[in-house]
C-alpha cells in the first residue's frame, strides 16, 4: 500500500514541476496585457503612466529566466504570488473558490455515476433489449453534445418553462442552483460511464468465474451481487477516475454559462483579464487535482483488487 | 425607403440634439411619471446584475478600474462628486458647497458634516486627504492616480519624493482646500470611482478589499466571489430616508443568454441587453414596459491609422472620406445594431455641450466615395488589414456587415481578429493599420478631445496618430480659456474639424439598454455607465418575488 | 467453452452504427468537398442587411442571419472548416503521437523515459485547458485551432505505438529484420505501423467528434474560429444569445454538429468493432 | 433404460443461431450415466462435447439454445425446468468443474468464500458455518494448511491448487453428477494424474458418477467404464472403454486410437495426439453433407458423400451400451 503510493508520488512529482515550468513559459509569451483597456465593452480606461509602473511592481519586464527562477522558488512553498487584478494572493482566491468548484463537480460526478452506472447495468443485463437500445443511443447522443449547447437547453426548460429550478449561479450555495449546473456538465461522464460500464458488465458476464457461479445454482441476481459488480467496477473505477480528474477543466464552460463560482471561470476569467498569476495558479490546481485523483484511484484498485495488493 | 429612414434619423437626432437634458428628461420622463404616482416602500431586496466579466476585481474601490466593480463600489463608497443624472451634470457629493478662486485653481470645499463610515465614525476633511495621499502611492499604481494628478504636488507623492500632496489642505474638520493644476472643473476628475473616500483605519486593514467600508448607502455584508456581492442598508446614511431597500444583492452574470433566461424567470430585477434581445423585449409586450435607454457617451469608431505604420491610403482624406462615404451605416444601426445606437456625426456624443445640432452625418453615398477615391489615387480601390475584436456592437459582425459594402467602391478588408485585451495593446504599439472599437467620449469633452491633439502620444489616447495644426491650436485655447462658454464653442470647432479630417469611421454612439421588472423604480439613466446605479434611490415594491 | 467464439450481437451492432455513421460522415464529407456546387451564395460577402434574419422558407431554406447571409450557405462551407479542424487536428494528433511512440519505444533510453514523461504530462494537463492556453497565446483563428486542438491529444496514440513496438521487440521481430539488413525507419513502417493502423484510425475517428465539440466550447468561450469565415461552433456560439428570438440562427449548426459528431462517435464504435476487437470502451 | 440410471440424454439438439440460419450444434446425442459412475465424451475442439455438458447445466447462452430432446436427470425431465428448479439443481445435484483454473474462479474473491457459496446457496448455512465448512473441503481436496488458503485469493494459488479448490466447489453439496469438462487440460502433466486421481477416489467416495469431458482419449478411458466419441456435432461411437481401444469400430476413433503412443507414454506424447488425422474440423457453417466425417475418412466412398449413416447398434452389447454411425463400421 505504502509502496503503491510511493511510487505514484515519485511519478507524480516530476510531472508536477513539468506542469508549473510548461504553464509559466506559455504564459509568459501571452500578448496582450492585464491592464489593457479595452476590457468590459470599452468601458474601462487605463493610464499608461499607472500601466508602466504595474509592469515594474510585479516584475514583468524582469528577464525571463529570472521571473521563472522565482517564480518556480515562491511555488515551492506554496506560494502563487498575487493576483494583478485582485491584488490578493493566488492562493486566497483559488481557496475561495475550491468548495464552490467541489460541490458542482461531485454532484456533476454523482448524477454521472448514478444514472450512467445504472443506465450501463441495465443495458448490459439485457443486451439487445429496448431499455439497451435506449440507453445506448442516449449515451451515443450524450457525447455527441455541445457542452453549453446542452446547458442553455435545461436552462430554458428547467427554469424558464417549467419554473422548476433557478436558471444561474451559486444562490446561498443550496441544492437547488446546484442541479441545472450539475446535469450540464454531467452529461458527458455520464455518457462515457454508461457506454464503459455496459461494455464491463458485458465483459464480467461473459468471464468464466461466471459461468462457474452459474453453475454452482445461483441466481442471477446473486451472479451479478457477488460476482460481477466488484469485478466491473475495477473496469468502472478507471474511467470514474479519468473522468472526475478532469472534470475541474472541463467545467470552465458550464460554470461560464451558469454564472458558477467555481475555479473554471476564475480561469477563463484570469485568461480574459491576462492576470497571469491566477491563470498559473488555476491551472496548476486543476491538474494537481488530476494527479490526486488518480493516486486516489490507484489506491481505490489497491482496497479493491487482491491482484494489486499482493504485488502481482 | 431611404427617405423615411432618413426623416426618422434627422427627427431622432433633433430630439437628442436639442439639447442632452431634454433628451435625459423625455427618457427619463416614464419612468420618473410612475414614480411620483406612487411613495417609495422601505424594505425588500434590488437583484442587480454585473455583466461585464465572471467576477469582481476588487472591492478596495481605488484599486480597480474596472466598470465591473464600480456597480458595487457605487453602493458601498462614496466620491467627493457626483453625476446627477437627472440634469446631466456634475454635482457636489459630499460636500455642501464649494467656491473657487478667480485663477480658477483653488477649490474650496465646505464638507458634509453628516456623513458615516459604516464602522461608525464620521468623515472628515482628513479622510479625503488621506484617501487622495493613498492613491497616489506609487509603489501600488492605484488606476485613480491620473485623476488626482491633476491636484498639485500629487505627482511628487508618486514619484516618492513628498509624503504629503501640497495641493490639499485641511482648514478644520468639515473644510478643505484643494488646489490644482489645469484650469479644468475637477469634478471630471473626482467623481470617478477610483477616488472613493476611505477610512484610513479600515483601509490599512489587510483585508479590506475583501471587508469594504465605505461612506455609501449600504453596507458589505457578503461576497462570493464569482458569483454575487450582498450589501444591507446602513441606516446612518447621510440622505434621509434612504436607502430605501433593506438589501442589494449584486449578481454577476456576463452570459447574456444565461442573463436573458434569469430576467424571464424574475430571478434578477435589472439586466443588460444587447441588440438582438433588445429587439426582443421590445416586441414582448410585457417586457417593452421595463426597458430603460441612454445614449452613452461612447463613440463607436473605426480607427485608421495615420502615422507611417498604417496603411498609405488613410494618409489622404479623401480617402477617409470616401471610407465615411462608402458605407451605409443608417442601414448597418438599423438592421444590425437593430436600432440600440445613434448614428454617430463626429466624434463627441451629442449629450456633450459642444456637439454642434446643426451638422449631418456623412451620408451614404457610393459614387462620391469612388469618385473621392479615384481623385486620390486609388480608382481600383486598395486593400488594407481591419484589426477587430469580437465584439458584437463594436466588432466582428459589424466588419462583416462593413466588407460587402467597402467592396462595391473597391476597397478590401482584411480582417484581423484579437481579442479586446490585445486589441488595446495593439493601438498603443501602432501595430495596426485600422482597427474598430469603442471609445469614452465623455462626460469632458476637452479629456475626449485630447485623444486628436498632436502632441498626446499614442499610447495615452491617440491611437490613429492623428495631428492637425488648426485641430490643435483650437484645443490649445480650449485649455487655456476659463471661460466655460467659449470653451464649448472652441470644442465644437475642433469636434467638427474632426468631422472633416475624418480620422476615424464614425459610426455610432451606444444607446444603452437596461431592462428592469415591474417592480423596481427610481433607476437612473446614467449617460456615463448605465450600470452605474445611485442604489439609494432605488426601490422595490411589494409584487417584487425577492425576498 | 470449446466451440468457436460466435460475437454475434457485437457484429450486428457494429454493422448498424458502422452504416448510419458512415453515412452521416460521409454526407458531411460530401458536402463540405462540394461546398462550391451546392452552396447558394458566398458565405462571408453575400451579406444583404435589408435580408436580415428571414426564418426558413423558399427563399432561404435556412433561413437568415443578422447581416442577411443564407444560413444554408454559411452550413455548407461551415462543413469544410468543421471538418478540416477535425480532420487536421486528428492527422497532427496522430503524427505526433505516432513518432514519438514509434521513436521512444524502438530506441528506448532516456528518450523513452522523456516521451513517457511528456504523455504524462499532457494526460494530465485537461486537453480543453491546454487548448485554451493555447488558443489565448495564438489569438483566434484556423490554424491556431489546429494547433490548439492537434497539439494536446497525441497521448493516446503515442502510447499505442509505443506498445506496439515493445511487443514486437520482445518477440524477436526487429531484431530479425536488423540481421535482415533492413533499416530503423523501414522496421517501424513496415512492421510496426501496419500493426497499429486499426486502433489508430479508431481513436482519430472519435478524436475528430471531440475536436469538432471542442472548438465548439473554445467558440463558446470567445476563443475558437471567428467569422467571417463560418464554423459550425461559432455560428452555435454566436447564435445562442438569440435561442428563443431567432431560433433558426442556433438550429441549423447545432444539428449540424450533433450530426457529425453522432456520426464520428458511431463510425468510430464501428470501426473498433472491426479494426479493434480486443478493446473495451476505454475512452475519455 | 436401466433402473439405476441417473443421467439421461435423448436426441439431444443444440441451436446456433447464424445471422440468417439456424444451424445445429449438436444433433441426435443420446447416452446415459449410471449412477456411480464415470462416463467419457471425447471429441476434438469444437466437436459439441462442452455444449452438451452445458446444455445438462442448462446453462446454454445465446445464440446456443436447446433445440430439441430431452435431459433426464434420476428420471426427471428437466431440460424445460423452471429457471428456479435449475438453480436447486446445479450445485446440489450436479457440479461441474471446468477447464481454466485460472479464469473460472473469480478473482476478487478469497477461494474459502466461493466455496463457502455453495453452503450458503444449498444448505441454508450461515456464513460463519459455511467458511468453517470450507476450510473443511478444502482439506479434503488435500491443500495443505486449509485454514490459511482459505482467505487466499485465486492468484495467489498454483494452477493445481487452484483446481483443487474448483472439485472442492463442485463437491461441496455431494452432488450425484459431477461434470468435469477438460479439467486437467490446462494444467502441468505431473498435476494432471494427481487431480484425477483425487477426482475419481473423492466421486468413488461419495457415490458420484462422473460425466468427463476432454479430447484426450487415453485420460478418458482409463478414467472411465463407457466412453462415446463425439464428432461434428454427433456421436460417432459409444463403447465400453476397453473395446473402444482394443476394437475401434468408426474410423475417426480408430484414427484417435492410433494417434495415441501406448499406454504409460501417453503423457509425455500427448501434445500430438491428433496430428496424425488428416485434415480439420469442419466448421459448423460448412459440415459436409452425408457422413461428416468424409473429408478425412480413409474409407470414404459414394454413399458417405451422400448418405448420413444412420446409428448401428453393434452386437455384443444393447443399444445404450455399444452404437457406431458408420457406412463402413468395422
Amino acid at each position: 500500500m505504502l509502496l503503491v503510493l510511493a511510487r505514484r508520488l515519485a511519478n507524480v512529482v516530476p510531472t508536477l514541476v513539468a506542469v508549473i515550468a510548461l504553464v509559466f513559459l506559455l504564459f509568459s509569451v501571452l500578448p496582450g496585457s492585464f491592464i489593457s483597456g479595452m476590457g468590459e465593452d470599452g468601458r474601462t480606461t487605463i493610464d499608461p503612466a499607472v500601466m508602466e509602473r504595474m509592469r515594474k511592481e510585479m516584475g514583468l519586464d524582469d528577464p525571463l529566466p529570472e521571473r521563472f527562477a522565482k517564480y518556480i522558488a515562491h511555488t515551492a512553498v506554496g506560494d502563487l504570488g498575487k493576483s494583478f487584478r485582485t491584488r490578493e494572493p493566488v492562493t486566497y482566491l483559488i481557496g475561495q473558490r475550491i468548495w464552490p468548484s467541489l460541490k458542482l463537480m461531485f454532484a456533476a460526478m454523482a448524477f454521472a455515476i448514478v444514472v450512467g452506472v445504472t443506465l450501463g447495468f441495465l443495458a448490459a443485463l439485457r443486451p439487445g433489449s429496448l431499455v439497451d437500445t435506449v440507453s445506448m443511443v442516449a449515451a451515443i447522443s450524450g457525447l455527441s453534445l455541445s457542452q453549453f449547447w446542452f446547458g442553455l437547453m435545461l436552462m430554458y426548460l428547467f427554469a424558464l418553462t417549467l419554473q422548476w429550478l433557478p436558471s444561474f449561479g451559486y444562490g446561498d450555495g443550496g441544492i437547488m442552483h446546484l442541479i441545472l449546473p450539475a446535469i450540464a456538465l454531467g452529461v458527458g461522464p455520464m455518457a462515457l460511464l454508461a457506454r464503459t460500464t455496459r461494455a464491463a458488465v458485458l465483459d464480467v458476464l461473459n468471464a468464466d468465474f461466471v459461468r462457474t457461479a452459474r453453475s454452482k445454482g445461483m441466481s442471477e441476481r446473486r451472479v451479478v451481487e457477488w460476482h460481477v459488480l466488484r469485478n466491473a467496477l475495477v473496469l468502472v473505477i478507471t474511467i470514474i477516475g479519468l473522468q472526475f480528474g478532469s472534470l475541474m477543466g472541463q467545467a470552465v464552460v458550464v460554470e461560464k454559462l451558469f454564472a458558477w463560482p467555481g475555479v473554471g471561470s476564475l480561469l477563463i476569467d484570469s485568461v480574459f483579464q491576462r492576470d497571469m498569476p491566477a491563470v498559473q495558479g488555476c491551472i496548476l490546481l486543476i491538474v494537481l487535482f488530476f494527479l490526486a485523483i488518480n493516486t486516489l484511484v490507484d489506491i481505490a484498485y489497491v482496497a479493491i483488487d487482491p491482484r494489486i495488493r499482493y504485488g502481482r | 425607403m431611404p427617405s423615411d429612414r432618413f426623416v426618422q434619423g434627422e427627427m431622432l437626432m433633433r430630439i437628442l440634439v436639442w439639447s442632452a437634458v431634454a433628451a435625459f428628461a423625455l427618457m427619463g420622463a416614464g419612468v420618473a411619471d410612475a414614480q411620483q404616482a406612487q411613495t417609495p416602500r422601505k424594505g425588500g431586496v434590488i437583484r442587480m446584475t454585473a455583466p461585464y466579466a465572471a467576477s469582481f476585481g476588487s472591492l478596495d474601490p481605488q484599486a480597480t478600474p474596472r466598470a465591473q466593480d464600480d456597480i458595487v463600489n457605487k453602493a458601498i463608497h462614496r466620491t467627493l462628486y457626483n453625476w446627477d443624472t437627472a440634469n446631466s451634470k456634475l454635482v457636489l457629493e459630499l460636500a455642501k458647497s464649494v467656491s473657487v478662486s478667480d485663477d480658477g485653481l483653488v477649490y474650496t470645499y465646505k464638507l458634509r458634516d453628516d456623513a458615516y463610515f459604516h464602522n461608525g465614525r464620521k468623515m472628515t476633511a482628513d479622510d479625503i486627504i488621506y484617501s487622495y495621499t493613498r492613491i497616489m502611492d506609487g509603489k501600488k499604481g492605484y488606476p485613480g492616480a491620473r485623476y488626482i494628478r491633476l491636484i498639485k504636488g500629487a505627482t511628487d507623492v508618486e514619484k516618492g519624493t513628498a509624503k504629503e500632496i501640497s495641493g490639499l489642505r485641511k482648514i478644520d474638520d468639515y473644510t478643505l482646500e484643494i488646489t490644482i493644476t489645469d484650469r479644468v472643473d475637477p469634478g471630471y476628475y473626482l467623481f470617478s470611482g477610483s477616488t472613493a473616500i476611505l477610512p484610513k483605519e479600515e483601509a490599512e486593514k489587510p483585508d479590506f478589499a475583501s471587508h469594504p467600508v465605505g461612506l455609501g448607502p449600504f453596507k458589505f455584508k457578503e461576497h462570493i466571489p464569482g458569483s454575487r456581492v450582498v450589501m444591507e442598508r446602513f441606516d446612518k446614511f447621510y440622505k434621509p430616508g434612504k436607502p430605501y431597500a433593506d438589501r442589494l444583492e449584486v449578481l454577476i452574470m456576463a452570459e447574456a443568454a444565461a442573463r436573458d433566461v434569469a430576467f424571464r424567470n424574475k430571478e434578477i430585477d435589472t439586466s443588460i441587453l444587447g441588440p438582438a434581445q433588445y429587439v426582443a423585449y421590445r416586441a414582448d409586450p410585457q417586457l417593452a414596459k421595463g426597458i430603460l435607454e441612454v445614449p452613452e457617451m461612447f463613440t463607436r469608431s473605426i480607427q485608421f491609422n495615420l502615422a507611417d505604420g498604417g496603411a498609405k491610403p488613410f494618409k489622404d482624406k479623401r480617402v477617409r472620406q470616401a471610407f465615411n462615404l462608402a458605407i451605409d451605416s443608417d442601414l448597418i444601426i438599423k438592421r444590425l445594431v437593430k436600432d440600440k445606437a445613434y448614428r454617430a456625426v463626429s466624434w463627441l456624443p451629442p449629450s456633450s455641450a459642444s456637439f454642434d445640432k446643426t451638422m449631418k452625418p456623412y451620408a451614404h453615398d457610393p459614387e462620391k466615395a469612388k469618385k473621392l477615391l479615384a481623385e486620390a489615387g486609388y480608382p481600383n480601390g486598395f486593400e488594407f488589414e481591419l484589426t477587430t475584436s469580437q465584439n458584437e456592437s463594436w466588432g466582428m459582425p459589424i466588419v462583416e456587415a462593413i466588407m460587402p459594402m467597402l467592396a462595391k467602391v473597391g476597397i478590401k478588408i482584411k480582417p484581423k481578429l484579437v481579442e479586446v485585451t490585445v486589441l488595446t495593446e495593439i493601438a498603443m504599439k501602432g501595430e495596426h493599420q485600422a482597427y474598430i472599437g469603442s471609445s469614452l467620449t465623455g462626460p469632458d469633452s476637452l479629456a475626449t478631445l485630447r485623444c486628436y491633439y498632436s502632441k498626446t502620444p499614442r499610447t495615452a489616447c491617440n491611437y490613429t496618430g492623428f495631428s492637425s495644426p488648426a485641430f490643435d491650436k483650437l484645443l490649445d485655447e480650449a485649455g487655456q480659456t476659463g471661460d466655460m462658454a467659449k470653451r464649448t464653442d472652441l470644442l465644437k470647432q475642433a469636434n467638427n474639424v474632426l468631422y472633416d479630417e475624418a480620422p476615424v469611421w464614425f459610426f455610432n454612439y451606444n444607446k444603452a439598454v437596461l431592462a428592469h421588472q415591474p417592480w423596481i423604480h427610481g433607476l437612473q439613466a446614467n449617460p456615463t455607465e448605465i450600470t452605474h446605479q445611485y442604489p439609494e434611490d432605488i426601490w422595490v415594491d411589494a409584487t417584487s418575488p425577492a425576498k | 467453452m470449446t466451440l468457436i467464439p460466435i460475437k454475434l450481437m457485437p457484429r450486428l451492432r457494429g454493422g448498424t452504427s458502422l452504416w448510419i455513421g458512415g453515412g452521416l460522415v460521409g454526407l458531411a464529407v460530401f458536402v463540405a468537398i462540394a461546398a462550391p456546387l451546392i452552396a447558394r451564395t458566398d458565405p462571408v460577402m453575400d451579406a444583404n442587411l435589408m435580408n436580415a434574419e428571414i426564418p426558413p422558407g423558399w427563399e432561404f431554406p435556412f433561413g437568415t442571419d443578422a447581416q442577411g447571409r443564407d444560413i444554408y450557405s454559411r452550413i455548407v462551407y461551415g462543413a469544410r472548416i468543421s471538418l478540416t479542424v477535425g480532420v487536421g487536428s486528428q492527422i497532427l494528433n496522430s503524427l505526433i503521437g505516432v513518432s514519438l511512440g514509434l521513436t521512444a519505444g524502438y530506441w528506448g533510453g532516456w528518450w523513452d523515459d522523456f516521451v513517457t514523461a511528456l504523455t504524462n504530462l499532457m494526460l494530465a494537463i485537461p486537453s480543453l485547458i491546454f487548448a485554451l492556453a493555447i488558443m489565448a497565446i495564438l489569438g483566434p483563428g484556423l490554424s491556431s485551432l489546429l494547433m490548439a486542438l492537434g497539439l494536446t491529444a497525441w497521448s493516446y496514440s503515442c502510447r499505442i505505438a509505443r506498445a506496439q513496438v515493445l511487443s514486437l521487440k520482445s518477440q524477436g521481430y526487429i531484431q530479425a529484420a536488423r540481421i535482415l539488413g533492413y533499416g530503423d525507419l523501414r522496421i517501424m513502417f513496415t512492421q510496426v505501423l501496419p500493426n497499429i493502423l486499426g486502433p489508430l484510425i479508431v481513436i482519430a475517428t472519435l478524436g475528430m467528434g471531440t475536436a469538432i465539440l471542442s472548438e465548439a466550447a473554445l467558440s463558446f468561450l470567445g476563443l475558437g474560429i471567428r467569422p467571417p469565415f463560418p464554423s459550425w461552433g461559432s455560428m452555435l456560439s454566436e447564435a445562442r444569445d438569440q435561442i428563443n428570438t431567432v431560433p433558426w440562427l442556433s438550429i441549423f449548426p447545432g444539428v449540424a454538429i450533433f450530426l457529425t459528431v453522432l456520426g464520428l462517435n458511431l463510425l468510430g464504435d464501428g470501426l473498433r468493432d472491426i479494426l479493434d476487437p480486443q478493446s473495451t470502451t476505454r475512452r475519455s | 433404460m436401466t433402473a439405476d440410471s441417473l443421467l439421461r440424454v435423448e436426441d439431444l439438439r443444440i441451436a446456433l443461431a447464424g445471422d440468417r440460419t439456424i444451424y445445429n450444434a449438436v444433433e441426435e446425442v443420446s447416452f446415459e450415466i449410471r449412477r456411480g459412475e464415470a462416463f467419457g465424451l471425447v471429441g476434438e475442439s469444437g466437436c459439441g462435447k462442452s455444449i452438451t455438458a452445458l446444455a445438462v447445466m442448462g446453462l446454454l447462452k445465446r445464440p446456443l439454445s436447446l433445440g430439441g430432446g430431452k435431459i433426464l436427470l434420476d428420471g426427471e425431465e428437466i431440460q424445460n425446468a423452471s429457471a428456479a428448479r435449475m438453480r436447486m439443481l446445479r450445485g446440489s445435484r450436479i457440479g461441474m468443474i471446468f477447464q481454466e483454473p485460472m479464469t473460472a474462479l473469480n478473482p476478487l474473491s478469497p477461494v474459502g468464500r466461493q466455496i463457502a457459496e455453495m453452503f450458503v446457496l444449498h444448505q441454508n448455512a450461515g456464513w460463519s458455518e459455511a467458511m468453517d465448512r470450507a476450510e473443511e473441503a478444502l482439506r479434503q481436496v488435500r491443500v495443505p494448511s486449509p485454514g490459511r488458503r482459505v482467505k487466499d485469493y485465486p492468484h495467489q494459488l498454483s494452477g493445481g491448487m487452484r483446481q483443487r479448490v474448483m472439485i472442492a466447489i463442485a463437491l461441496a453439496c455431494s452432488p450425484e453428477l459431477l461434470i468435469a469438462d477438460e479439467p486437467t487440460t490446462a494444467l502441468d502433466v505431473t498435476v494432471q494424474a494427481e487431480i484425477i486421481d483425487l477426482m475419481a477416489e473423492l466421486c468413488a467416495a461419495k457415490g458420484t458418477a462422473i460425466l468427463m469431458i476432454s479430447h484426450d482419449l487415453g485420460l478418458v478411458a482409463n478414467m472411465c467404464k463407457r466412453v462415446a466419441v463425439m464428432y461434428a456435432g454427433r456421436i460417432v461411437e459409444a463403447q465400453p472403454a476397453e473395446a473402444i481401444f482394443a476394437k475401434p469400430q468408426h474410423p475417426y476413433t480408430q484414427g484417435l486410437v492410433d494417434s495415441l503412443p501406448r499406454l504409460g507414454e501417453r503423457s509425455r506424447r500427448g501434445q500430438q495426439r491428433l496430428r496424425e488425422i488428416a485434415g480439420v474440423v469442419p466448421s459448423i457453417q460448412a459440415y459436409p453433407a452425408g457422413c461428416r466425417f468424409n473429408p478425412r475418412c480413409p474409407r470414404a466412398s459414394d454413399v458417405c458423400l451422400t448418405t448420413a449413416p444412420a446409428i448401428t447398434p453393434l452386437p455384443a452389447a444393447n443399444s445404450i451400451e455399444a452404437l457406431v454411425r458408420c457406412h463402413h463400421h468395422g
